[in-house]
């Protein structure tokens, strides 16, 4: 088995996580480098869509930015920004989205907004762009994300997205017609939403990981599931993909 | 019709301090040399606009000629933040920033509704979110039909948007391609407009479903080949990502900074 | 993804009795083939839905395929009546017609609002009209910002959408061009969509801004080259104005048009 | 002075009021025929708009419907039809719009639904189309059509457009932007809205018309302006245009 870092398999482990789906709308950062990995290793079909309005884009290289001349050039078609958000992903047309934040809490509600109070802001962060919408409208809703108690938090600062609300009922209470996050990755653990309490629910460590390692870059007292596994090993091909796919890109790869 | 204007009368006799001024481009097609020429001429109090706020933003930012932000994800793409945008926002450097924050759907379609002449725009968005508290041009309707409680987001009427363009004929008719944005909605929906562009062309393409502004939509063009770097223009130029990558380190600092500007910007008008 | 299919099997498959079918094209593109196929395999109780019937619907409402017809412009462009249309509304024949009536606007923003997932739409029409007062279809919402009472129309979400398309690639992609009317809100609107295409190629030109259905929003695809005569696909047909000049003769008289649709329609079912 | 048909100075009538417009928004028939005429004669960078999303079409023959391919092919771009009127129409983009119909009364209402009542119809005509909002959103809205007491009725069979609806103040009171039918030509003479309560006042009779005639064609009980004038014949140019124009057609020019 090769020597892998953790961000290696918090990728690739969101990658398989796109298996079967037939259409993904990526955020920048993390979720890219998942999604052009699968579609690299076992969905070449995968269609990537992009709030720039690129549809069916086939980068060679890793996007520096979700509006780079190569996701045009390589798109099936380019819409409108007003088209890609009403036409293509309100009406839950792209299967899975694909998101990252800076602090999520146990119901996986993301805040990309602001560290701190909003008015004295510690750090301002970037902002909403897609997300709260991604996360409401894709049927389903992957999050890739580097854990620690600054990131997995017991209270957001802002909720900037949705994930389950405050649990139960809350995203059907809300109108949303996506199930939500379905899967949240991060470098030490996948996470899955509990059925009855829609929690966060550690259901898998990557190797090396322990449950007392993952408690401890939690924010939360961290629900753990009967059924815990171990995260396959990355493979050799998934090592080589996604490594072909940092060294083919210019640009910095994550976030 | 449009006139034919350079750039810098065009900013002289257009952009107002105290103006709402939409300068859209999503990551493609960025109006930064508009942009420099309105921090040159030391536009004050705007209100910006714009989705992505991006380097220009900081650059206008950082130069003190925003009182106010209308905007959706303000970051550096790619790269990390805005420096410029964050101390402004964390420390009132040069001086405070109001901010109007939005998604890109909920942004986007206040300019779609600018554009449809509506007052407001409908859509599925901010629902259980902090973001609808905070912003004034967020509310809700409900659906006659349904029943359903949705968004609703007020038209934004900029007073005057700036975009950059590969292509002006000589009737001034606009035509850009490739990754389009909202330009089409920002300049409909705005009572002014300016529009840079690569080339002066005798015949467009013959290419009818590209975004087409018809002389009459648009007031003014100034012919500013390579008036998006370091941003780009499909067809045209590659977008400088090692720009990017460079200003996050350039940005950090205030007198790094206003070096930048001083040599960059600024010297460029003692220089005409 | 799609599948390709022979158009009778499209039909077979996806046209079912008591469907809400739209079908588009604004003169341009009409599926005249597909509206012959559904009067072949005598689909019965449909609610039709066009902007502009056009003589396709004249063509299946005498026909006796339809029970509804949801349309904003029902008369032979540049000529006169639909007759059949007429012979239904006034006369009930071959049995009565209900009518869901809009204007233009309203009904493509119908389409627009299924397209969007949203389940109405707002816009500026019907005030001080009849037209508003026909329609359950039809009601009012009030802007949260301003006060202003505006039209709401309701989402329209076909069954299936039929459309012609000048071509699909190996795929299962479709573009068309010229001019494209509702085109791509009517197929995304629905539930099921069937498109008959001028032609099936390798690659597409390189214009991505021309309207692109990928093939995962297309349900089925039938090669049926001239499959929208007498109405026209720009860059392989004219239109065929005496067609549609002689259609005012022809559809008068009940005899004439059930000899037109036995010989024309019915009989190319029997050579199969 | 040339020997003229009332169609034909009607039409030309129709085309001098396009002077000094930039854009106009053309219904087919009639109001198809003047603009085109028009942009022939003294405004050749009038600007056509049709319904089917043609911007700028230049037409070298009359079209036979709003969809003609030689609108397409000879226009500046070409939208969606959501597009023409969301963007386009409904703000007031759009200097002019030209409407024909087959009822109008003293208001410049206008019927293009049904003769006899809508659910027991004598004659069932096409309906709406872009007419409602035509009406409502050009800054100034041109009326042409033949008249007759059929046509120029006391009360309408229903009211498909809106022009000064029940006279003063209706249109402000129904949110509409535009100023509503500033002129309305038939093949007798113009009428123009009296500027205090909005009735269409017969203002200029067409050589060979009398007041008598008029008031004969009219369901109503006519109003005439004080300063009645005679129409200007048309001249040899202007005839020439149009005979040329419709000789160009191989299509029927007027409906």
């Amino acid at each position: 088995m090769s020597v892998f870092s953790t961000d290696e398999i918090m990728t690739i482990a969101a990658s398989r996580e796109l298996a079967g789906a037939r259409s993904c709308f990526v955020g920048i950062g993390l979720p890219s480098v998942a999604a052009n990995l699968a579609r690299s290793l076992h969905a070449p079909g995968l269609v990537l869509v992009y709030e720039s309005g690129t549809i069916g884009a086939k980068p060679t290289r890793l996007p520096l930015s979700i509006g780079d001349g190569e996701l045009a050039r390589t798109a099936d078609v380019v819409v409108s920004v007003p088209e890609i958000f009403n036409y293509w992903l309100q009406p839950g047309r792209i299967d899975v989205g694909m998101l990252s934040a800076a602090q999520i809490d146990r119901f996986a509600n993301l805040n990309t907004t602001v560290i701190g109070s909003y008015d004295q802001p510690e750090v301002r962060l970037p902002g909403a762009g897609g997300a709260p919408e991604i996360a409401s409208a894709c049927p389903r809703v992957i999050i890739v994300m580097r854990q620690s108690k600054k990131t997995f938090v017991d209270k957001l600062d802002y909720r900037t997205t949705v994930g389950f609300g405050d649990g139960a009922g809350a995203r059907s209470r809300l109108g949303m017609p996506g199930a939500g996050p379905c899967v949240l990755i991060s470098d030490l653990g996948i996470f899955r939403p509990d059925p009855r309490t829609f929690e966060m629910t550690l259901t898998a460590l990557h190797p090396g990981a322990t449950v007392m390692g993952v408690r401890d870059a939690t924010g939360w007292d961290l629900a753990v599931s009967g059924d815990l596994v171990e995260t396959l090993a990355p493979t050799d091909e998934e090592l080589e993909h996604l490594r072909r796919l940092h060294a083919n890109s210019k640009a910095k790869a994550t976030d | 019709m449009a006139e034919f204007l350079t750039l810098q009368s065009a900013v002289a006799t257009y952009v107002h301090d105290g103006d709402v001024v939409a300068l859209e481009g999503f990551t493609h097609l960025i109006p930064f040399a508009a942009g420099h020429e309105i921090i040159r001429q030391r536009r004050r109090d705007l209100t910006l606009v714009r989705l992505t706020p991006d380097l220009i933003c900081d650059q206008l930012i950082g130069a003190g000629c925003a009182r106010k932000l209308v905007f959706s994800w303000g970051g550096n793409p790619g790269v990390g933040s805005l420096h410029r945008f964050r101390d402004a926002v964390e420390h009132d450097w040069p001086h405070a920033l109001e901010l109007d924050e939005h998604t890109h759907a909920g942004l986007a379609n206040r300019f779609v509704a600018g554009a449809s002449g509506l007052p407001f725009a409908v859509l599925r968005a901010y629902a259980g979110t902090d973001v609808a508290a905070q912003s004034s041009s967020i509310a809700s309707v409900t659906c006659p039909f349904t029943g359903e409680v949705l968004a609703a987001v007020a038209a934004l009427r900029p007073d005057v948007t700036v975009i950059h363009a590969q292509q002006a004929d000589r009737a001034g008719n606009v035509r850009l391609w490739g990754i389009t944005g909202v330009q089409k909605e920002s300049v409909l929906a705005a009572t002014r407009s300016i529009v840079t562009v690569e080339e002066i062309v005798d015949d467009f393409h013959d290419d009818r479903n590209a975004v087409f502004l018809p002389s009459w939509t648009v007031t003014a063009i100034a012919h500013v080949p390579g008036g998006c770097y370091p941003s780009y223009a499909a067809g045209y130029s590659e977008r400088d990502n090692d720009y990017y990558e460079a200003w996050d380190d350039l940005s950090r600092d205030r007198q790094v900074f206003e070096d930048w500007l001083e040599h960059q910007v600024y010297e460029q008008a003692r220089a005409r």
